[in-house]
């Protein structure tokens, strides 16, 4: 579908006024932290009145997925009006109405591998902020080698029996389903996972939060004991996405998908400010670390280019597949690199851990945190990797 | 507008591509000229076809008689020229020159244009003062005389300016130094008495010349557009001519780093492809990844001279500075990973590094124009 | 004199890495204080252990009860210090506090130098003033009063300044606050009225204090030295802070490195041990090749310090900015190397990470001190 | 031998006065180019009577090769003593009487692999300046992997019959004779090479100067075709050293003494003084540069400790063997960074070529040539595989 100008302004027009009546005041201050963010699921609470009404104006209008069809719980608006919304919702400072791994790593998949009633039941679901996901894909011993996972589920006729153990499972302790890469046949590396959907209350399953260096995560180990997972939810509903063993394409076109969404394009507007405020906080900045500094404006400003080149060749299907390999690895570097010299400009005021004055030590956990990004979703060796492989066609790499 | 080539953008670099990679090829021109110790250090033949394609006049009007197009188009030729190390008058002449020439009066662009666009015409600038580039401290003078000018001082690093029919010449008519205004902007051309070159060949076979002007005469024609107000017109100049050199830096690393990964897909070590080791396919996707967003920043900051946004200064300077960093990468990188037979000058991929430096130098090196970026950043 | 330890130090290197790694273990001190919460922020039990070692009073001279040893034997102590991360005031008392006091008078040293010895003594300094290091600026001011000084001021960054039974205070007695002279130091007691701490947990877990002098009454013997002559005291301080700064880092970077050297060696991916991979062995090697370089500065700025020569300011400042690089470098790629575990609180390697931080910005951080070579050198 | 302070000090004011009555003061003055340097050989001319002078009376005192036996035609100086005239010389810029790989790689493996009637032969040959040796190691296809070198030794019973080529063999249009490593079992990768001595002047020898990117240089190209070569050059003297077949050792042998002689410890000292010239001559720095200068000293002089520690430790044999390897990796890679900076110092003017005021390109062509450090004697990258491997202990390095 394509729309004249006209046609997009009108709906400009109309959305402007859909969120003037329906986005809360309140809604439209920034997130201060995770309480702000509305997860939905089984057991979610809302944390005020706005909040609330704001979640479910959006989940009334198809607002949660917008650009997901209206069968499935979405608005089914095309790229264009998506981009129209997005952009007057960042206009008003609009917080997303609901945040969700279902929305953005599960609901992909299913739209893709997905049967028609699967599709039905779990983005509906996930649409209307029903259900409350985690995705199950690290294993302690699998890191960047994920197909080397051990959880196995053994075949027993109508149900498997899974036992394992994951790690990195992002709210773990908060999910209703899980997501989950299982092994299910142990002749074939690639050809014997299962991409399985299962209910976090099953017996047998537990899980326990992980400390990080930068203080308490979202992230869990999360443990299977013989727990049973039914093969069928009901009519045309496996309980796995795509086939049986072929668990692997599902990961692999998510893995993709991720690491498009985590190599994001900002970066380059922030960060020429850590010098100006520097200089304004300490009235003179040390001549090498200003030089620093503006070394890495430099990159950062070119890099904030390549984002925005790669998100329009994206958008036209110009950019090479393993392209957003390359933006993950770029954009993790840098991003550590800013938070390292977020530090040095800092100074001894940067290093407190847990003072009022510092919001509980936040650039020191930003900093730390800020270490992961080059490991999760993929470490930046294994970008390296795909890089040489894919794009340069480097031979056996 | 999306950072992307159009398709009218991508034919242009289809055709440039095409016609640098053989008539600009470097057995053909760099080092023909250079095995000849040619004066120019370029060849006038392929100037003269570049003027057929339209190349050099890209940037002015068609009321000039130009092909009215902006600096994406031409750094899409300056790429390629980069990638085939092809000398030619073309930076000088049709960006940067160009640039001020436009800014001039009918008479003066009546004068300069037409050769320009025949190809028959070359022109060079004379800026910086001293080995490093610092535009904003200009001690050349011109002192009125008469009805015209005379002209006091020595510039360096005029790239071709002994080949130059005339010189675009940044003087001071009034203020000290370091004063922002007092600028103005002259026409030089080549038979100017009290005008002296010395020639030198540099680095990368181009040649350059330390300019002294022993009290030349210049008719009040020979202003560019205002007396005491060419800092403006500098500036503009300065910036076309940065985003120019970055683009074809751009094309420089490319060029390196394309034939560096074919070596590593031919070469044999330890009984495999040198490009099966781990260590140079990481440093090669590095590599990559630098190149790709030195590239962006390029189109980006000439999208933003196009369309005269206030930002374009900035990124000029950070597209400058960080082609400067990847092209060095690239030509480092480069001469390592082929080993023994990239140090001997059978091999092409010595000529890059050596190019490299010579266009990192020119109009400011990374390290000028990081500190640009942050000055204009506020810091 | 040589760069390697001679007999008597490799001895004593022996013991230190015994003691350490067995009293001094990360398990045993830096991980049993912080979740305990500790208000200090390290054990008085291992500073008593270290008394009896003798290693409280090893730069002192033996006619005041210490050692009389020198930097470099400091140095080797400061080097297990930071293997194993283990809190302790050895730094800020035995290093820093105590050269300051070597220059003062016997009733000082008297008063104070035998709870250092015997380990009962915590001693600070509270030197900078704002986020960043910058001792050639120093505004906390003593004037007289009586026949001694009414001090006032704040003071940043005084690790342990809570804990410590004594804070060594550089304050200005004359002069305009970036003046290179006019600066005093004082011995200020805990129990000093007007002085108040605001006590912060360093990201390493180490305490640090915030220190505001609100008219402190000061007798005249808490000055240490000369009234106004205490910039060569200072420096003398600073200089073996750095050095003992550095040494630290060494042991941190080495620490860090084996560390992951060992994991390499046994975490498995794609079906081989991750050291197999060209593309870390290459980094492990470099890393290595930058650790051992870093040492041999260290050892040789503190054999400068121990000759007193001239050269030893410069040696120092290249010292500690090539140890914050290094030891940056070293935790970066530990924490990298060991992927997703490395981010967890339960494995050491994160606090080498954060070790590193504090101790790369205390007494001046890499930048600080290239820029200190630069003007030593003459640019 | 041990020495007392009193023998030491006692050979100083020997070696002064020697020196003060045989070094004339042409040779006090630094080395300009090439001609200034003595390389003796069949064909050696002195470019003046001082420099007759001078070699002459250092080849009858010994002192061409101080540290050599007397009956090789050495000194016999212990190191202590050795050591005295290398300051002594140093004292006054006496230049080296005698330049030669003979001195520098083929005595040494003589040294430790030769038999006692090649030690009298060649050394004293070389001790004497009667011949000028070159080196072939490097062939087109073998680069860093050395030890797949194809030039064939074919055996002919009292004869070897070499065919091949060789690369980056210094000054060999200028050589007598060539030490060369030559295949001579093609079924064993490391036992079938042998290191084989012959005259230069043998038919079917030829060499062919390269041109490098920064200009003239002493590497040829080497050819063999059907290149006769005896295998004894009298009793007890065999045309290899070391055993047939067992080439490697030797070479090996070599090459970590030449990894010792490149990596030196020099540079600290010379660096600082790029900014503080640059200050000098351009009055007000670029402040980015300044800094990566700044930076550069830091690593420089941090460099020049480790160069220290490191003569220290080799002195009395505490430095790993494989240590050389880490010296040459960081030395190199440093020396190519320190010629970066002074083109960036000397700016526009470094950028010429062949003029006068820059002593026809001296700055641009330094600067090129310190590209070839990382490569020549074993490249950075295999470096630093053996420092992964013998130092680090890493698997499967």
């Amino acid at each position: 579908m394509s729309h004249s100008d006209g046609d997009l302004e009108q709906f400009r027009e109309q959305t402007r006024a859909w969120l003037e009546a329906n986005c809360p005041p309140e809604m439209r201050e920034p997130v201060r932290d995770d309480d702000d963010v509305f997860w939905g699921g089984r057991n979610a609470t809302f944390k005020n009145d706005a909040q609330k009404a704001w979640f479910e104006a959006c989940r009334d209008k198809g607002y949660t997925v917008p650009a997901w069809p209206k069968e499935y719980g979405g608005a089914g608006l095309t790229p264009p009006q998506a981009k129209v919304l997005r952009e007057e919702m960042a206009r008003i400072n609009a917080r997303s109405p609901l945040s969700s791994f279902g929305i953005w790593m599960l609901g992909p998949a299913l739209l893709q591998f997905g049967t028609e009633e699967q599709k039905q039941r779990f983005l509906n679901e996930i649409a209307r902020g029903e259900i409350r996901w985690c995705q199950g894909y690290s294993e302690p011993g699998s890191g960047s080698d994920l197909v080397s996972l051990q959880t196995f589920g053994e075949d027993k006729g109508d149900h498997w029996v899974v036992n394992g153990q994951k790690i990195w499972t992002s709210y773990a302790d908060k999910a209703d389903w899980i997501f989950c890469l299982v092994r299910t046949d142990k002749a074939d590396k690639y050809r014997g996972i299962t991409f399985m959907l299962f209910d976090m209350a099953s017996q047998g399953v537990s899980t326990k939060p992980i400390l990080l260096i930068s203080g308490n995560s979202p992230f869990c180990e999360t443990f299977f004991d013989d727990v049973s997972v039914p093969k069928s939810y009901g009519e045309g509903i496996p309980a796995q996405v795509g086939e049986v063993n072929r668990g692997w394409d599902v990961a692999k076109y998510l893995l993709g998908h991720e690491r498009e969404m985590i190599s994001g394009a900002d970066g380059g507007e922030r960060t020429a400010a850590i010098g100006a405020a520097m200089k304004r906080s300490v009235g003179e900045l040390d001549p090498v670390l200003r030089a620093e500094l503006a070394q890495f404006d430099v990159d950062a400003l070119a890099y904030a280019c390549m984002g925005e080149k790669f998100l329009d060749e994206v958008k036209v299907g110009k950019a090479h597949p393993a392209q957003p390999n390359m933006m993950k690895y770029a954009g993790t570097e840098l991003n550590k690199r800013r938070h390292e010299l977020m530090m040095a400009a800092g100074g001894s005021r940067a290093l407190e851990w847990d003072s009022e004055e510092t919001d509980g030590g936040k650039t020191a956990r930003n900093w730390l945190r800020t270490k992961a990004n080059s490991i999760e979703g993929g470490t930046s060796e294994v970008m390296l990797n795909v890089i040489a492989k894919r794009i340069l066609e480097l031979p056996g790499a | 507008m999306p950072l992307y080539y159009d398709d009218d953008q991508a034919m242009l670099a289809d055709t440039a591509s095409q016609f640098m990679g053989e008539e600009g090829a470097i057995g053909k021109q760099l080092r023909h000229w250079r095995d000849r110790n040619c004066k120019d250090g370029f060849g006038h033949g392929l100037w003269k076809q570049m003027a057929e394609m339209g190349f050099t006049g890209i940037l002015l009007p068609e009321a000039d008689g130009g092909l009215g197009m902006g600096h994406v188009e031409a750094g899409i030729v300056l790429e390629e020229i980069g990638r085939n190390l092809t000398p030619s008058p073309f930076l000088t002449s049709s960006v940067l020159a160009a640039s001020a020439l436009t800014e001039g009066s009918d008479d003066l662009r009546g004068r300069w244009l037409p050769g320009l666009i025949a190809g028959d015409s070359v022109f060079a600038v004379a800026i910086d003062e001293g080995g490093k580039h610092r535009p904003e401290r200009i001690a050349t003078r011109a002192e009125k005389s008469g009805n015209g000018f005379r002209l006091s001082g020595r510039k360096d690093f005029v790239v071709q300016g002994a080949s130059a029919d005339m010189l675009v010449v940044a003087a001071r008519t009034s203020g000290s130094d370091s004063d922002a205004d007092g600028i103005t902007l002259f026409a030089v051309p080549k038979d100017a008495s009290g005008m002296n070159h010395e020639a030198v060949r540099l680095v990368d076979s181009s040649m350059a010349t330390h300019t002294s002007f022993d009290g030349v005469e210049l008719d009040g024609d020979a202003v560019i557009g205002e007396v005491d107000g060419g800092r403006t017109i500098l500036n503009a100049m300065l910036m076309a001519g940065r985003v120019g050199a970055a683009a074809e830096g751009v094309g420089v690393a490319r060029g390196a780093m394309d034939m560096t990964v074919d070596y590593l897909k031919q070469r044999k070590q330890f009984g495999k492809l040198i490009g099966e080791f781990q260590a140079l396919q990481h440093r090669a996707a590095h590599l990559y990844s630098e190149v790709e967003i030195a590239r962006a920043a390029v189109v980006k900051a000439a999208q933003l001279l196009d369309s005269e946004s206030e930002r374009a200064d900035l990124m000029a300077s950070v597209a400058k500075a960080k082609v400067a960093k990847v092209a060095g990468l690239a030509v480092r990188e480069g001469v390592q990973m082929h080993g023994g037979i990239g140090m001997t000058d059978e091999y092409d991929i010595g000529l890059f590094m050596k190019r490299e430096r010579a266009l990192q130098e020119f109009l400011g090196d990374q390290y000028y124009h990081a500190g640009r970026v942050a000055e204009l950043n506020g810091y």
